[in-house]
């Protein structure tokens, strides 16, 4: 039964991961021309969570997985 | 009046400056918020500093072993990033006048933040170390602790926006509360990333 | 609002330095040699002998940097001080005169600039040297560990059980010093040696230098450690711990005679049974496994005296030179288990416990069994 | 006068509020920068009459080898209180909260800071913070010195958390003061105000502002970090349970070593103004000046671990640590020439506060030099954590910081009450104060040497004769700040008026009369050019008004 949540869990983060991955990478693309300090702000950290999420995916998918994780 | 004033370089470019008392205007504020965010990531810096020092300073790595679930920390994390992202549509909707769908983004995010928030505890329940039991336990507990109540207040910063929006605080035109908001909570997405990648990934 | 015709500048208004101020200068620059000269000869081993090898260089850096600092400071108080008297509004003076207007000299901020750097430079390299001097360990050294406690110091000697109240060095022999903690932080410091480490708990810190000088020293901490850390110097009467730099006959004979007391008084220590463990049926290849990841940071699989953060664990269980384990008991297997089991916390530092290092009883085990392989 | 037709016409006097009225509203919550600065004034010199009693102790408990005053504990309680209440509730909150708040916006030409009620947050939180801190001694004060190392600090008293708590609280004072600076600095600067025509005490805010910002949330998570393991058993400097006692001292002198450059930098800047104002003559390098504050900040961040060279530091990061702080001399040196060569060919009014200005060149000079002196590893493996670091360091606060501060209060004094204050009361305080300083900390550089460490309650009686020089000394030091002291309250009510630019100085702040109005500038000027070229006409535009014509219009309401 354990075994089966974390496959579930690992599943729904790949896919939802992929999800907020293009999202991301959209609302980059929308939002590339516009100006003011607050905006290039937003570029960074939709870029960071683009990253973010593909880090996510690595995990759920067992390919970058830390010294400390059981 | 002296004549050679008038002809100074330098002097043409500045016409309306700030003249104010007591009105914060919106670039001021998105200013000082930044600064804000500037010093809120020192605070996590010194905290991931302390870990790694910990962790790298040779007393004998890992103490007071964890134990954690990368199944549950990549979807929870995943979780937290999707709510990145319907915080800036809510944002963009606002920019873009609807405030209904300003509305369903916001209360979006706040449902993901709180899924987040109860992943977490899930995680702690789960987690075998304490955090008295050894510099794992302590640097867990403290920066996904501290990450925790951000999110929480992320929450709750949320929650009374969308309750000042309602009750039309905010215009159209006229909405730095709620780019401070959203600036808020895509930072507290972002430092998860890295508290994610360095305490599942490294 | 001020006036705006052309304000009387009480000087010529071309930038010149007048006569006065050459003679000044040269004034300053006979003072700078002299403060040069002064800290060159300063007799500085009439107050404080140099006791060890490393003492002299680190003298001689203090000679250079106190002769180039002195020269400095004359020279910028000597032109503080004229400037000041010289320039001083007199009674005279139009009140609303101003001084020479000007804003900038390229050249001369430039040099300026680069005359520090310069300095800076040299003075990098210099300490650089010297630092490399007391970093580098000479050769056939006597290992000798000192350990901080609030507020006195202990020393351990290879082959001598226990720990002793006095530091004896021998003359010419080199020294390679570990000093550490068994509560909170200290310090070792010998004014006449010039060197001093921070004794803290959980940490080895090593100094090298080789004994010049014979005679009776005093030990310093310098690092606050509680509330009688004003008392933790060798003028106190209750724990007087000078170090002894010794002729070599008179060391050896101080120290047979040391390996011969503590010897007896070691014999009268029994070892409490206090392990619950099973030890027979250890794995050592799953020990060696275990002591690679959790132990080898702290140890090393050398002698005893080398250590990193605890002692090298080569032959734990059958060194003559330590039949004591580092708590006073004696080497065998339940009692190295029973430090694993319990950590240490003492004169020798800290070691964390079996939980904190997330060690199950069988690794225990096992580690047990991989140190019996030791030999 | 075409200037003014633009800002009387303008419309953007509107948004000016009237000023309140009720002596709550106006004296004490005030959101008014000039009555914060003033606020903040008052606060810190009450604390430091109380760290100049703890320093008074700490030198009589000192002039018998044996102690004698107080019991070591004690001892022990009072140094620590000493070293925290100076640092974080004299120096840093006079420099930045006080005379930054009074007199830099209006140096720049703005109205208010940026975030007027935060500014208010930030002042109120302070002697909140300092109150803690002294309730600290009813729980059992600190005993580990202003530095707290553990595992010492985590042997001592109950009040220990308390300190942190206070520290931690002071800490997010200063850190919205930061915030609240920088924003003004770089947002509501007057038209023309570019950044090579700011005057250089704004130049030393701005740089300060980042330091405040940055390096005192580093020094929260330390403060966080050590209350946590006290209060709560979680283990980050516990060797038996995997932490290290070394981490503290990285986390705190990643703070503390910035920390000083926040207490030392505005110092720099005061003298900046003072010196061309009194020699009438423009600062010298008014560039190299102000690039290197800025280079003194950014290596600030880079030399930490200098404090650690004893500590059991890995060898191979000394080398860096050594070499940058001694870069540290290279811009520290060029202020120091600049300064002295902004009084050559000068027309010199000695009043008190140049007398400061210049008894401060020689001094900091002295305190700089030593602290290149430490810079050196092998040098400081002698002297550290001996009296020589006690001498250095009272030579760059005291003898810098303190004498900045004292030289800005007589600058400044007439902005604050329209008086001056008594100069002949001050020259006297200024040589009280100068040879009562030196007496006291000079010769602990060669007690240092000569092997006197530092915190010590009781020593070896071969240091006795020195010591007791340094108490004398230090009691004639104690009588000139009493004595400033008396002046600024005497000055208050019977001090000569002062008009109001009683020095002839050009920034803006003495453009407008004294002490300053609520609102600064009834029209914000322009200005077209750096403030220190006196035989010129002033740089401004649109001040016609200020010393003579009506209040500035004022709505009823907002």
């Amino acid at each position: 039964m354990e075994a089966n949540v974390a496959h579930v869990e690992r599943i729904l983060a790949i896919f939802f991961g992929i999800v907020v991955f293009f999202v991301a990478v959209i609302a980059l693309r929308n939002d590339w021309k516009s100006q003011g300090i607050e905006n290039q702000v937003f570029k960074i950290m939709l870029g960071l969570l683009a990253l973010g999420a593909i880090l996510g995916i690595l995990a759920a998918l067992g390919i970058l997985i830390g010294k400390g994780v059981a | 009046m002296a004549v050679a004033t008038v002809t100074h370089p330098g002097f043409a470019g500045h016409a309306e400056e700030p003249d104010q008392l007591y009105v914060e205007t919106r670039e001021l504020r998105i200013q000082g918020f930044l600064l804000f965010m500037v010093s809120d990531l020192v605070l996590f810096s010194s905290f991931i500093f302390a870990y790694l020092y910990l962790r790298n300073s040779g007393q004998g790595w890992p103490a007071g072993g964890p134990k954690l679930d990368i199944a549950l920390a990549a979807i929870n994390s995943i979780v937290l990033f999707g709510s990145g992202a319907t915080m800036h549509f809510a944002l963009e909707n606002w920019k873009h006048g609807s405030f209904t769908k300003f509305a369903n983004w916001i209360v979006m995010t706040i449902i993901l933040g709180a899924g987040f928030l109860s992943g977490q505890v899930l995680e702690y329940i789960h987690i075998g170390a304490r955090w008295d039991s050894g510099i794992f336990g302590a640097s867990f507990y403290t920066l996904t602790g501290m990450h925790g109540l951000h999110v929480l207040g992320g929450i709750i910063y949320l929650t009374v926006l969308l309750l000042q929006a309602a009750q039309g605080k905010y215009t159209y035109t006229k909405y730095t509360g709620l780019t401070l908001g959203t600036l808020y909570w895509h930072f507290v997405d972002v430092i998860w990333v890295v508290l994610f990648s360095i305490f599942y990934l490294l | 609002m001020e006036s705006y015709e052309p304000l009387p500048e009480n000087r010529d208004p071309v930038v010149h330095l007048d006569r006065q101020f050459w003679i000044v200068t040269a004034v300053l620059a006979v003072l700078a040699a002299l403060s040069i000269l002064w800290w060159i000869w300063a007799p500085i081993t009439s107050i404080m002998p140099e006791a060890v090898d490393k003492a002299q260089e680190i003298d001689a850096l203090f000679r250079f940097l106190a002769a180039s600092g002195s020269a400095l400071f004359i020279f910028v108080c000597g032109y503080v001080l004229y400037f000041s008297l010289a320039f001083r509004r007199h009674a005279g003076t139009p009140e609303n005169a101003v001084g020479i207007q000007i804003h900038d000299n390229n050249k001369l901020e430039f040099w300026w600039t680069v005359g520090p750097t310069v300095f800076v430079v040299l003075m990098a390299i210099f300490s650089i040297r010297i630092w490399y001097g007391i970093e580098i360990a000479p050769g056939n050294t006597l290992v000798v560990e000192a350990i901080g406690h609030q507020w006195y110091y202990t020393f351990r000697y290879p082959n001598v059980n226990g720990e002793v109240k006095e530091m004896h060095l021998p003359l010419g022999q080199p020294v390679t010093l570990h000093v550490t903690s068994g509560d909170v932080i200290h310090s070792f410091w010998i004014p006449d040696m010039r060197l001093k480490q921070d004794m803290v708990p959980g940490l080895i810190n090593t100094m090298e230098f080789t004994p010049t000088r014979p005679g009776k020293y005093e030990i310093i901490c310098t690092e606050f450690c509680g509330m009688f850390h004003g008392d933790m110097h060798s003028g106190t009467k209750e724990n007087p711990a000078y170090v002894y730099i010794d002729q070599p006959a008179q060391y050896a004979a101080w120290y047979a005679r040391m390996e011969r007391q503590q010897a007896n008084a070691s014999n009268a220590i029994t070892a409490p049974a206090s392990n619950q463990l099973k030890l027979a049926g250890g794995d050592p290849q799953a020990g060696a496994k275990m002591f690679a990841t959790k132990c080898s940071a702290c140890h090393a699989l050398g002698p005893f005296d080398q250590r990193i953060v605890g002692p090298g664990l080569k032959g734990v269980l059958y060194d003559p030179a330590h039949p004591q384990l580092v708590d006073g008991d004696q080497a065998t297997p339940e009692n190295v288990a029973k430090i694993i089991e319990n950590g240490y916390k003492g004169s020798m530092g800290q070691m964390p416990n079996q939980t904190a290092n997330a060690l199950s009883n069988k690794d225990i085990v096992n580690l047990v069994a991989y140190l019996k392989t030791l030999r | 006068m075409a200037a003014t037709a633009v800002h009387a016409g303008g419309g953007l006097a509107d948004h000016i509020h009237p000023e309140p009225q009720g002596f709550v509203r106006k004296y004490v919550f005030s959101i008014d920068h000039k009555i914060i600065g003033i606020q903040y004034m008052i606060t810190a010199f009450l604390f430091m009459i109380l760290g100049g009693m703890l320093a008074e102790l700490i030198r009589v408990q000192l002039m018998k080898a044996s102690g004698g005053l107080m019991t070591p504990e004690t001892y022990n309680e009072v140094y620590s209180i000493h070293g925290s209440t100076m640092v974080w509730l004299v120096i840093i909150p006079l420099l930045t909260g006080g005379f930054g708040n009074l007199i830099f916006p209006v140096q720049i030409g703005a109205r208010d800071v940026a975030f007027p009620w935060l500014n208010m947050l930030s002042f109120w939180i302070f002697p909140v913070a300092g109150l803690m801190l002294y309730a600290s001694f009813l729980m059992g004060a600190p005993t580990a010195g202003w530095t707290e190392y553990p595992p010492m600090s985590l042997q001592g008293q109950a009040g220990t958390s308390m300190w942190a708590a206070a520290i931690f609280l002071i800490g997010v004072s200063s850190t919205m003061t930061g915030i609240n600076f920088l924003v003004t600095i770089l947002k509501m600067r007057a038209p023309g105000m570019t950044y090579t025509r700011m005057p250089l005490f704004v130049w030393g805010q701005f740089v300060t502002a980042p330091l405040l910002m940055i390096a005192t949330t580093a020094l929260g998570a330390a403060l966080a970090a050590l209350f946590m393991q006290r209060e709560f058993g979680v283990a980050f400097f516990d060797p038996a349970r995997g932490g290290s006692p070394l981490l503290w001292q990285h986390m705190f002198w990643f703070y503390s070593h910035p920390a000083v450059y926040i207490m030392i930098l505005p110092a720099f800047g005061m003298i900046s103004e003072i010196l061309p104002t009194f020699a009438r003559k423009p600062i010298f390098g008014y560039k190299m000046i102000a690039f290197s504050s800025c280079a003194i900040a950014i290596l600030g961040f880079m030399v930490w671990a200098h404090h650690m060279f004893t500590s059991g530091l890995a060898p191979a990061l000394q080398v860096p640590f050594m070499v940058l702080t001694m870069l540290i001399a290279i811009p520290t040196g060029v202020k120091i020439f600049s300064w002295v060569a902004t009084l050559w060919g000068g027309v010199i009014h000695m009043t008190t506060s140049m007398m400061f200005a210049i008894g401060f060149l020689a001094t900091f000079t002295l305190g700089g030099i030593t602290g290149v002196f430490l810079a050196a590893v092998p040098f400081d493996l002698h002297v550290h954590g001996t009296d020589f670091i006690v001498a250095h360091l009272h030579y760059v606060l005291v003898g810098g910081s303190l004498m900045g501060i004292l030289a800005g209060l007589f600058y400044w004094y007439p902005k604050m009450t329209g008086r001056l204050m008594n100069e002949t009361l001050g020259k006297w305080a200024f040589w009280l104060f100068f040879i009562g300083f030196n007496g006291t900390f000079l010769p602990m550089h060669w007690l240092g040497m000569w092997g006197m460490p530092r915190r010590v309650a009781m020593y070896d009686p071969q240091f006795q004769g020195w010591n007791q020089v340094a108490s004398w000394f230090s009691f004639v030091m104690t009588a000139a700040l009493i004595l400033v002291l008396i002046n600024a309250l005497w000055s208050m009510r019977n001090g000569k008026r002062s008009g109001h630019n009683p020095w002839n100085a050009r920034t803006l702040e003495w453009q407008i009369p004294s002490p300053m109005p609520y609102y600064n500038f009834k029209h914000v000027p322009s200005v077209f050019a750096a403030p220190y070229d006196f035989a010129e006409p002033l740089p401004y535009r649109g001040l016609e008004e200020e010393l003579t014509g009506a209040p500035p219009p004022v709505p009823a309401a907002h």
